[in-house]
């Protein structure tokens, strides 16, 4: 943003083995993943059991609920938006799922496909008011974030709604090999992001609308449908993250997930995303909400003091982005 | 307000948990039977919208304020306003600072010592344990004190780690995740509550390994799990709807004049395992 | 071809176009010229569906046409080149270039080889050889401006509007960017062109239409004017020799500012010059020469290697332009709108930003009238054409907007002034008055650094010219050897650097 | 931002009945307070109640800690930036204040100094660290809200501290004449911010970065300066804030303040600031916060059910916004 930012970069890198090694370090996922490598390190060094295989599937498993909510939030931060909403939709999917299920004896399927179209309606709410209606996705979104706890609340009456059929654990503990079952799904949902971003059309459209709205509009880009498209994908992340988190928790929980919304956009604003949108990489966020939740887990397995965790994890946050901010 | 009908307010700490929620059921059931109007808030754990709430409620003229504190210091202010306009304040679950009438509540220390003397039993007397906290309000530091009193008579119980679980059944999950991995000889856990319990349970389970679990509540989630049999083998149970009867009945002592009503009503626990788990509801 | 009939457009209560006809054929470059705010690119957003006409009608090959948006008209074959860059930063060329309209593969995705091969076919037709892996963000204005071209012609417009794309480049880049739209001539694109300069309107364009205030004034053929009754019917009046008289140098003028050993880059070369009271020093060289970075490393703006500063012999480090604000040295940026302007203020706040120490009352607060009267004088001082000076910035046309910054320095009480293509998209009228505007403040003893990349304007208005080529200064000519062949041998010897 | 939302200001407005009315119709305070008359009706309406003197006092005194934070957070949104940190920072000054005059048994004076303190340096930390660390303001003030909760939760042991001197709850519940103490500092602290805004060189930079922050900066506005500025503003509106809610509660609250800086920005963008910088007025936050007040009293006194409230206030805030969008 500053004048001083607008470097000249080298232009047509000429191919040798230093300059390999200097294109990796020039990838914006660079930073992201030093500050990763270096946590764990730190985190190893603090704990003999961090490095275990079984350790760091869990903490893979852990991460899966908040990275997958973290996909929806790159997409809409890359142009430029914001979407407070994430936790709440994905407690209201959950809620509306489980008792579909539960409460109203429909067949799992039914539950689970309510649980879908309850974060693509919500997410197609967010998007008509941010697209159409012109209004700050920041307020939109927290305002969507008051009504889906509402209506949670209401649905569930404050009763956590337990009783599902037992096999619904299974996207929540199921192991494919050792391979947990969220994690594969984080992987898949991973992955399904960056074709989308980076193999086709819509993902430009995502980009150029946060590198320059005006201009993108200017150029013939439907911004206000590619808007659209991102919170509802946002909605849609939320529910499948709903679906994880239910069968982890086995129950629809209406206040689950408070606070999960920044949780993700950390994880986002660590991957290198800019806030500002225009910039940044699906699979920085990746590495951002591993390094969150590996941070969590690292403090847990030393055994600090909860109140000094939260103290400890704001300084390492600031320490990353610092480190990783050229980028930004 | 022309008519008299009787007003209660009351404001609860949350209503996202089934313990208030009963609460609010046996409210709504004796205000029906004795025809009075109820107001109901609820404060998400904000002190500052608890006491916004009740200036509210007085607003509205109540009668009686059934007040279930989210912080007993910091209510206080509302509790003196409430008493300058005449109006009956019984705390309810938590106690409060300030001149009111009467404070019915569990006997939350006795509780946490319960569930924790329980557990070291279901022990054998040793074993790695942890505590899985809350969010630090007088009721859960009371628990958490008096399992500290049940674990510290037995010599051979070892008190490893705590972490707080926030009372979130998805919070608490992570947290007990973690401290399996970080203390792979854990044998038991104590929960502050049933909400972080559950976590705590599918945590466990999760983990194949063989913990005990106990907490405090009685919630049905946790009468069922407990019933079912498996990790989770003891819950010490409030009565969350005898504390409103209770509280009510108190306050229209008062209203009707009596004098000699008793300032502070513990209300007992009972420990709650498979045993007597399929006859017990709050 | 193409006729626009009877075109009038209002933004609230003020009309801008009163009905002007324009009719352009294939084959021809034809030059819409007009002063500052006549509504020149208003008329070419019309045209392209990004506004819509209050009353009037486009025809193209006789045929009605209604756009509802830029999409629409690009169907029908037109294209545009913004006085406003429309590039997406981030993105590279090559994702500029087919923004919205991509090639995908029978599966829908991005089809990358055959957009960057298309891409790479458009460039070389115009003959310019670009980064293709870079963001535009990283390219020249020049390279950024080609982008924009090759955009433009990517869609296979058989109208092509241009508006003023020559305010940036160099003339060597000019002379480029003309060989490719005589190329799309011979190929019977039609080419609507806007500049303000008119020795090019002469040497590139087939016929001519004037607007003055929103409204049509002529049109003509280029082979039936002159310079004088051209400016004559743009302006509605004569206007004499441009360039005021340069005052003779005293020789024992004090030095204002010395800048010794700027390094831009490591290994780069290291430069130096003075600056004395009274004088204009111009700064000459190609786009990419670094005579903006040399200028905003002195005000600490721009992290150079090396910059040793002396203002009034008393050596000076500026980390940042403030700290050259409180020495009396100020900037007007070469990018108005993403450098200049706080768009989001009206015109009186753009002017009075940076002064508040002239209009301070009771220590701490502002004293609004004298901001109100002063910043008013200001913009009438440079004649900026708006209702009044709450007229927000962001409705201004291009030109007006580069008054506004220009004001904001004329009314402050500087030593010295560094102006980074002062006169970029500035109408004839407007632009004599500038450089008289330039005059009276080195005539007080305050001292002008100009950037310019017009070669006349560098020799018309500099007491010295100091001539760079690749980062750094190769020579510095003064007097009569101040000519256009003298600073392009500086410029261009050694290794010639052609950026198009 | 699209080309068409840019229409012209009226040019030399003629004075004239009809003009005057569409002058003040043309203030960006007018949606706003538009917003705040229609929801008051319908409040007054639902609630008997509603229009009293006292409910209405009753309701401004409610609203003067978010009211209060909202100033601060009004700043710094008007420099493009945003504080997530000011409920957490309110907390721990509250908490430090307290704990300084009863756990270690200083001055009174001491302690509320302490706590002015707090804010300020917290503030300090972020401004630091935005301005010259150019790191992004969302993510630098959700880690200082993570460290000022861990800090006051490690401080006070989770805790809360009672047992201030009684006159402290002065500042909460104390009343000149019938007008409750906080009501008049929050209108004294509105109209000091209202003079730095609109009458001191300080309050137009603020404004200047918020349009074009490198134009500020090349034009010479000190624009580091004014970023540290405002988020220190923020941090001592919060410690305002904090003691007022000091002599609300009359202890120290670790725990208190969750979610206000939410509100505060709700309050912020209902009152018509633009959430990414440079257009907004002071006194429209002030519109923004008592409107959120009103709809929490009034859904209150209606005696509506709380989850429903959620639901309502979420859309209530979507309208408000939709009324008001044409000025952002
Ligand atoms: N935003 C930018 N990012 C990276 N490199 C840039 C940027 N702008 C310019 N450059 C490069 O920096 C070098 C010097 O540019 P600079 O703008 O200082 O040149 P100049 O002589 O002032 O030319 P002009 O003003 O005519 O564009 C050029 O090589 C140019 O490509
Ligand atoms: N959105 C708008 N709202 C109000 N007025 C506008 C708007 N856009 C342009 N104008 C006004 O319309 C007039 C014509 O502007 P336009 O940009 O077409 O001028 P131009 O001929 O291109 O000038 P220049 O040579 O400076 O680029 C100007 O007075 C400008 O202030
Ligand atoms: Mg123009
Ligand atoms: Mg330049």
């Amino acid at each position: 943003m500053s004048p001083e930012s607008t470097v000249a970069s080298p232009s047509n890198p000429p191919r040798s083995v230093g300059s390999v090694f200097r294109k990796i370090f020039a990838s914006p996922l660079a930073l992201p993943l030093i500050g990763l490598i270096v946590v764990s390190v730190l985190m190893g060094l603090a704990s003999d059991n961090f490095f275990s295989v079984s350790n760091l599937l869990n903490v893979l498993r852990q991460v899966s609920v908040v990275a997958i909510l973290a996909v929806g939030m790159t997409f809409v931060i890359l142009t430029g938006g914001i979407d407070l909403s994430v936790g709440a939709v994905m407690a209201l999917a959950g809620t509306i799922a489980a008792g579909l299920m539960v409460k109203m004896g429909m067949p799992a399927g039914v539950g689970l496909l309510a649980g879908l179209l309850v974060g693509l309606g919500l997410g197609f709410f967010n998007g008509v008011l941010v697209a159409w209606g012109r209004m700050p996705a920041i307020i939109v979104t927290l305002a969507t974030m008051g009504i889906a706890r509402g209506l949670g609340l209401i649905y569930s009456g404050g009763y956590p709604i337990s009783g599902l059929p037992s096999w619904i654990s299974w996207f929540g503990v199921g192991r494919v090999g050792i391979i947990p079952v969220p994690v594969i799904a984080m992987a898949l949902i991973y992955l399904i992001a960056w074709v989308l971003l980076h193999r086709t059309p819509f993902g430009r459209h995502v980009y150029a609308i946060g590198g320059n709205e005006v201009a993108a509009k200017l150029s013939g880009v439907k911004t206000e449908r590619v808007k659209l498209a991102v919170y509802v994908i946002s909605g849609l992340t939320a529910a499948l993250a709903a679906l994880i988190l239910t069968g982890r928790l086995m129950s629809g929980q209406p206040n689950a997930g408070v606070g999960f919304e920044l949780d993700a956009i950390a994880a986002v604003v660590l991957g290198g995303t800019a806030i500002a949108g225009g910039r940044g990489l699906i699979f920085g966020t990746l590495i951002g909400a591993v390094l969150l939740g590996i941070l969590n887990n690292g403090l847990n397995l030393m055994g600090i003091n909860p109140y000094l965790q939260d103290v400890i994890k704001g300084f390492i946050i600031l320490l990353a982005i610092y480190i990783g901010r050229e980028w930004r | 307000a022309q008519d008299k009908k009787l007003k209660i307010g009351m404001t609860f700490q949350e209503l996202n948990n089934p313990y208030f929620v009963s609460m609010q059921e046996a409210l709504n059931e004796a205000a029906k039977a004795i025809g009075a109007e109820v107001i109901v808030t609820d404060a998400g754990h904000d002190v500052a919208k608890q006491i916004s709430d009740v200036e509210d409620m007085l607003q509205q003229g109540i009668d009686i304020l059934l007040l279930n504190p989210t912080d007993s210091a910091g209510i206080e202010s509302a509790v003196t306003m409430a008493k300058e306009k005449n109006v009956i304040v019984v705390a309810v679950d938590a106690n409060a600072s300030g001149p009111v009438d009467t404070f019915v509540g569990s006997k939350n220390r006795d509780a946490g010592y319960q569930s924790c003397k329980y557990m070291a039993e279901k022990l054998g007397g040793k074993g790695e344990v942890a505590i899985l906290d809350g969010i630090p309000v007088v009721p859960i530091l009371e628990r958490v004190e008096g399992c500290k009193a049940a674990l510290g008579e037995n010599p051979d119980i070892k008190l490893v780690t705590t972490q707080n679980g926030r009372q979130d059944r998805s919070v608490a999950l992570g947290v007990v995740e973690n401290m399996i991995q970080s203390y792979p000889n854990l044998a038991g856990i104590f929960s502050v509550n049933d909400g972080g319990a559950m976590g705590a349970l599918a945590a466990i389970e999760g983990s194949g390994k063989d913990i005990k679990l106990t907490s405090v509540d009685g919630a049905p989630e946790a009468v069922e799990a407990i019933t079912k049999g498996g990790a989770f083998i003891e819950t010490t149970a409030q009565f969350p709807r005898d504390q409103v009867r209770v509280g009510l009945a108190l306050a229209l002592a008062h209203k009707w004049g009596a004098r000699v009503v008793p300032a502070a009503v513990p209300i007992d626990v009972r420990v709650v395992d498979s045993a007597n788990a399929k006859d017990f509801s709050w | 071809m193409l006729r626009l009939e009877g075109i009038r457009k209002r933004f609230g209560p003020v009309e801008v176009l009163r009905g002007v006809d324009l009719e352009v054929k294939a084959g021809e470059i034809h030059a819409l010229l007009g002063e500052n705010g006549a509504g020149k690119s208003t008329l070419m957003k019309i045209l392209c569906g990004i506004l819509t006409p209050t009353a009037g009608t486009i025809r193209i090959n006789g045929e009605e046409q209604h756009f509802a948006d830029y999409d629409q008209a690009t169907a029908a074959g037109i294209g545009i080149v913004f006085q406003e860059f429309s590039l997406i930063p981030y993105l590279t060329p090559v994702e500029n270039m087919f923004l919205a309209r991509e090639m995908t593969t029978k599966l829908g995705f991005l089809d990358r080889t055959a957009m960057r091969k298309r891409a790479q076919e458009i460039l070389a037709q115009l003959d310019v050889d670009l980064p293709l892996d870079v963001p535009v963000r990283r390219l020249s204005v020049a390279e950024q401006q080609f982008v924009e071209i090759a955009k433009a012609l990517s869609l296979n417009a058989r109208i092509l509007v241009l508006d003023e794309p020559t305010a940036t480049l160099t003339p060597s880049e000019t002379e480029h960017l003309f060989k490719v739209m005589r190329e799309l001539r011979k190929q019977g694109v039609a080419i609507i062109f806007i500049s303000h300069h008119l020795e090019e309107i002469f040497e590139i364009c087939d016929r001519i239409t004037v607007l003055r205030d929103g409204e049509f004034v002529g049109d003509s053929d280029v082979a039936d004017i002159d310079n004088d009754r051209l400016v004559e019917m743009m302006v509605g009046r004569r206007i004499e020799n441009s360039f005021p008289p340069k005052p003779a140098l005293l020789p024992q003028a004090k030095i204002l500012l010395e800048c010794e050993e700027v390094q831009l880059r490591r290994g780069g070369p290291i430069s130096s010059f003075q600056l004395r009271e009274g004088e204009i020093l111009g700064f000459a060289g190609l786009v990419g020469s670094g005579r903006t970075e040399t200028a905003l490393a002195m005000l600490g703006a721009y992290p150079a290697v090396r910059c040793k500063v002396k203002v009034d012999g008393q050596e000076t480090r500026f980390r940042e332009p403030a700290d050259g604000l409180a020495h009396g040295i100020g900037l007007l940026p070469e990018n108005r709108k993403e450098e200049g302007l706080i768009t989001s203020f009206p015109i009186l706040q753009n002017i009075s930003i940076n002064n508040y120490a002239k209009y301070r009352k009771n220590m701490w607060f502002i004293d609004m009238q004298k901001e109100l009267a002063s910043s008013e004088a200001a913009m009438k001082s440079v004649r900026v054409k708006a209702p009044n000076s709450h007229t927000r910035v962001d409705n201004l046309s291009g030109g007006n907007q580069q008054k506004v910054v220009i004001a904001r320095w004329l009314n402050h009480s500087m030593k010295v002034l560094i102006f980074d293509e002062p006169t970029r998209g500035i109408d004839v009228g407007a632009k004599s008055e500038i450089y008289q505007l330039m005059r009276d403040f080195t005539a007080k003893g305050d001292a002008i650094i100009m950037i310019s990349s017009e070669l006349p304007e560098v020799i018309g208005m500099s007491d010295r010219v100091c001539v760079f080529r690749s980062g750094g200064i190769v020579a510095t000519v003064e007097g009569d050897a101040i000519t256009s062949e003298g600073i392009m041998t500086h410029a261009t010897t050694g290794k010639a650097r052609n950026v198009a």
